[in-house]
């Protein structure tokens, strides 16, 4: 039998290298109908804020092609009920947690972090800067180095939980992106948040999504995902990378380890076959297995180029 | 909640593009398959297009089996009634609310449906037809789309009165199932109504509820928002409900998809 | 009927706004058996070089969901050859053509439309600047705005033809590459042209393309696209841009033209149905004049937001 | 060329993953299938997962059909093995340039088909069937995966001369397919080779061939690159041929896929 287990981060065993992407596992509860969420690496909470968030009126979902476009409007129940009554749930179940979370301004991201600092229960913090900075004429932060190093290192100094930067694939030079936000104090990072993007219905002649955009998920973007985490992994390779973007089968998520992704997280996916991430996790051990592959560490980032 | 693939048993064609699919299914799904409740369903295969599920109402439930009335609109429905009978279809489910129970069976029930919204009305028919005062009103946009209806009439006569109205005139008068609805609650002024159907129907028989201001309404209006996991974790379905200035937004397909007629918001 | 013809340019009238898209059109003839492809808009040649260019070895096309990637590495005949060969076919089959191009460094560029210039039967120049400048260690013409300038601005003083820019979607901010090369003399725009991604085979560990990455093109990208074309349009309403990327059926030419593309380009959906283009201009007659509209251009950029 | 729908008439399973699909054509596009050119398939429906069409060869054709033997490998060959008979199709082709012609059949021909590879090399059987001295030289992983022996004899004994070789021994000798080559060679010196399979049996064939060191070679390979288009307008296809230094890059799928064994130069 392979050891799936590893070390995200120095003194971060998980399980194994399968996560849930944020805000497509809900606060985790959801899925124990399902499966025992223990046994996954860990789960991402679904992005918090300090207060409640009620998100975007109008549709929020449209499929297109072997995809989908999402503008839920980064909905959530805040800070405070997520620490009254979610992660006490989550700790319960077993489950390794990883908060994240977003804001409008760099202050509000930083109380978030300072809040959630020595909460029990969190593993790590993952900090979400596809958000458009409100105090900054709403620039993005995570397209922006400059503005993400900054946002990362305001972040760094109010939590000394390990932290996990999400980059938006929106940028013309993701490795430029990863290098800012490692040098601001991120341990490791996910990549990629979803793509921006649109659709249109003919018939009423509008955009579908009540908010004109939304975000790219499914297994249309892999291709991208791939190639970013690959580009991110080859640049630093000191830094742990967590590959999103597609992954559906545990072939899908072999893929981004053999890139060099140390750990991967499963989104839309989950959505279909809510036990995706589960059986992602016995895929990959028997295709390890079937190679007679003692660690999955011994086959991450092995790709022959 | 279940998660299984099931082969389609059988396969009608009820209209040009409406058919109902027999799926096998286990006791226990079937046992928790109540009324107004939902399956979300993807084809077996592995292939990702379409990607995500689409919802549809148990019809109706038998000895190891169930079935959907499916009208194809667009990809995710055409690929379903396309499948031939012995292909297999994988079943999420059941899910959502449901239509609130009767206890006593005994209050008049008024059910509207408005074109392939007879799919979340249909299985309160085949539960309730040894009761007494059951109405159903069928609005459809023409005579071939009103499916379902001979079902609904047991061989012995047991069945709710039928009154069917199409928007050509084509079956019973021509208009909108709204105007029957307004006349059989003068008739049955405590009626109780269950209504599913395309939005402007919904918000139609909304504002005949509203205006006939009864306490609690009694009325349930059953919502089809587009929804991309159907158990609560994408957000996608939401729906804004409640009464201004409390309002908030809930899940459709956790909450719902029945709500009560006065808590739903609709957009203008 | 609905009046299908435009001008894309001042003084150049096309029959309708249907285009190919380079690369995958081959040089026109190809096409010749299924149907007329002098009832295109115009035809898009595959990307000319000025010597002839042999491409990548290895694997070089792989489907990915709903999309393909291709490093075909940019193979062509060469400057002479195709206006020997290839433009007198053209020009005997009737079609309007539009002459894509391409250079290792900015002197071939310009060199490339000098020699364009003045042939008789081109009616545009559609410039490729997703290629990286050789001279300049690499980096990317396509997305970096100076650099872009600077490259349309070199080719702008050697020609005399319309010139449009086909713009990389590989890009932070898409309106800011607009306005670079517009700014530079650009008449028109062209986008997207593909994702850059990658394909992993996990049976053989390697990545499947030769090239390593590759092009991401098909429906999967559509979202991406009309985003971006509804983002250009809307800052820069005065410059035509046409709209490219998983265009397949008539409703899909129908979204770009509504978000605000004076025309659209067939690329990927021709190789799975040669006669897709010409099908597309019928499909878009008969759902305007269904809609009782007298003009395509009436129909251009009507999306209600 | 051309390009239309086919109904898939009848279906047939040959092995645990390979299936024979019969499809309506019509009469020129027969007339035009000769052995060795191909089709690009697609199942009608408009979806877009598998996105592109796949290569097969045409197998046999008949009265207003032709046959496809397909091996499930992956997305694209299992959806269209998985469609039921009465299903459509979309055709494109026939494309490529097929097996060199022999005016005199009269030269002894040695057909080598290794796994799946049998699929270009049927219909040169079925073609020369009249004639004399043809050889087939068979390989496959296992006995379960030689399909389609049983139709290469008619019913009064015409035919090739059949020697198999599995790679397990569970049919015929154990080996590779390239030593029945050389043995045969030996015996008919002067013989033509046509051979189809996979890459690494296709160097095979052309060390054996190369070391025979006739003028011209007479081999010929049939290749089976990826492709996207199937036409000639994708350049996904190419395949370097010729002899160094002069060396170009060929399209598979119009210079090909048959290639003079000579002019192919595969990667180490
Ligand atoms: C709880 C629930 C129960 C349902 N029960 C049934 C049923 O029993 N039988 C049945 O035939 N249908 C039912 N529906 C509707 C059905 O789910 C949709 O018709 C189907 O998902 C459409 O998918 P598609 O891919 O075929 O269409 P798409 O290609 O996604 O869309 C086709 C057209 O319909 C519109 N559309 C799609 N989904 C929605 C939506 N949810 N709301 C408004 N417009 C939409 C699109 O804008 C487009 O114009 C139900 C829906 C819900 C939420
Ligand atoms: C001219 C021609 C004629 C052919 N005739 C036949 C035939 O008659 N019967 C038949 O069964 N097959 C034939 N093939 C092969 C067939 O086209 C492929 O098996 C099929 O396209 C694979 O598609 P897929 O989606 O099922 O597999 P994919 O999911 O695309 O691939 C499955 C596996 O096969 C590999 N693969 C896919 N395509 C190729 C390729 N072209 N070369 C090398 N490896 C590949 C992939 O890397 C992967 O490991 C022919 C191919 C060509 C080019
Ligand atoms: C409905 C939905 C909601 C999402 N919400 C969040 C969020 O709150 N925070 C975040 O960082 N990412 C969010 N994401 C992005 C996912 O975590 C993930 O990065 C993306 O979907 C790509 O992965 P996938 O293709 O596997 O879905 C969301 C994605 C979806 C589809
Ligand atoms: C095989 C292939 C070759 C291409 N070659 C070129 C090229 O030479 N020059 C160019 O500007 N774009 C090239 N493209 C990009 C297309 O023109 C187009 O921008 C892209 O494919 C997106 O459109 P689609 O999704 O409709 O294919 C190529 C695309 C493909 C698939
Ligand atoms: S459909 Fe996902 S929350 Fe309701
Ligand atoms: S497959 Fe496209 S050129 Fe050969």
């Amino acid at each position: 039998m392979t050891d799936l287990s590893l070390e995200l981060l120095p003194g971060i065993k998980l399980k194994n290298p399968v996560l849930t992407a944020s805000g497509t596992f809900g606060y985790g509860s959801e899925y124990s109908p399902y499966f025992d969420i223990a046994g996954l690496g860990a789960i991402v909470t679904k992005g918090l804020s300090l207060r409640p968030k009620t998100g975007n009126p109008g549709v929020r979902i449209c499929e297109t092609a072997c995809g989908m476009l999402n503008a839920i409007g980064l909905e959530n129940i805040g800070l405070e009920r997520f620490l009254e009554q979610e992660l006490p749930l989550l700790r319960q179940a077993g489950a390794r947690v990883i908060v994240n979370f977003f804001g409008n301004c760099l202050e509000d991201y930083a109380e978030l972090a300072a809040r959630l600092d020595g909460v029990e229960g969190i593993t790590a913090l993952e900090i979400n800067i596809s958000c458009p900075n409100v105090k900054a004429g709403g620039i993005q932060f995570g397209t922006d180095p400059r503005a993400a190093a900054e946002l990362v290192g305001a972040v760094r100094r109010e939590t000394s939980l390990p932290l996990i930067t999400k980059l938006s694939p929106n940028v013309t030079d993701i490795v430029e992106m990863a290098r800012a936000v490692v040098a601001a104090g991120s341990d490791a990072l996910s990549l990629i948040n979803t793509l921006l993007g649109m659709a249109v219905d003919l018939r009423r002649r509008r955009p579908v999504l009540g908010n004109l955009t939304g975000g790219l998920s499914g297994p249309a973007i892999k291709p991208v995902a791939l190639r970013m985490v690959y580009q991110v992994t080859k640049a630093l390779p000191e830094v742990p990378v967590i590959g999103i973007g597609g992954i559906v089968t545990a072939e899908d998520a072999l893929e981004f380890l053999l890139v060099g992704a140390r750990a991967v997280q499963v989104g839309t996916a989950s959505f279909i076959n809510p036990r995706a991430a589960a059986e992602i996790v016995d895929g990959i051990g028997s295709h390890l297995d079937s190679l007679g592959c003692e660690r999955v560490t011994d086959f991450i980032g092995t790709l022959e180029t | 909640m279940y998660l299984f693939e099931a082969e389609i048993i059988e396969k009608w064609q009820l209209a040009a593009d409406i058919f109902r699919l027999r799926l096998r299914a286990g006791e226990e799904f079937i046992a928790a398959g109540r009324p107004g409740r939902f399956v979300m369903l993807a084809p077996v295969g592995g292939l990702y297009d379409p990607l995500l599920r689409r919802p549809f109402g148990i019809v109706r439930c038998g000895d190891g089996w169930f079935e959907v009335v499916i009208k194809a609109v667009g990809k995710g429905s055409r690929n379903l009634v396309g499948l031939p009978a012995g292909a297999g279809i994988t079943v999420h489910g059941p899910l959502g609310n449901g239509w609130p129970q009767d206890e006593s069976g005994e209050q008049p029930l008024i059910l509207v449906a408005g074109g392939i919204g007879i799919a979340a009305i249909a299985p309160v028919i085949f539960a309730r037809r040894a009761e007494s005062e059951t109405f159903l009103l069928y609005g459809a946009a023409t005579k071939d789309e009103l499916v379902l209806l001979d079902e609904f009439t047991t061989h012995d006569g047991r069945g709710p009165q039928i009154e069917v109205i199409t928007d050509d005139g084509s079956c019973g008068r021509r208009g909108l199932v709204t105007e029957l609805l307004l006349e059989k609650l003068e008739e049955y002024p405590g009626a109780r109504v269950f209504a599913c159907g395309p939005e402007p129907m919904l918000k139609g028989v909304q504002k005949v509820l509203r205006e006939r201001d009864i306490e609690g309404w009694e009325g349930w209006l059953s919502l089809e928002n587009r929804m991309a996991c159907g158990f609560g974790v994408c957000l996608g379905c939401v729906q804004k409900t409640g009464s201004e200035p409390e309002t908030k937004t809930s899940k459709v397909c956790t909450e719902g998809p029945v709500f009560a007629a006065g808590e739903v918001i609709f957009d203008d």
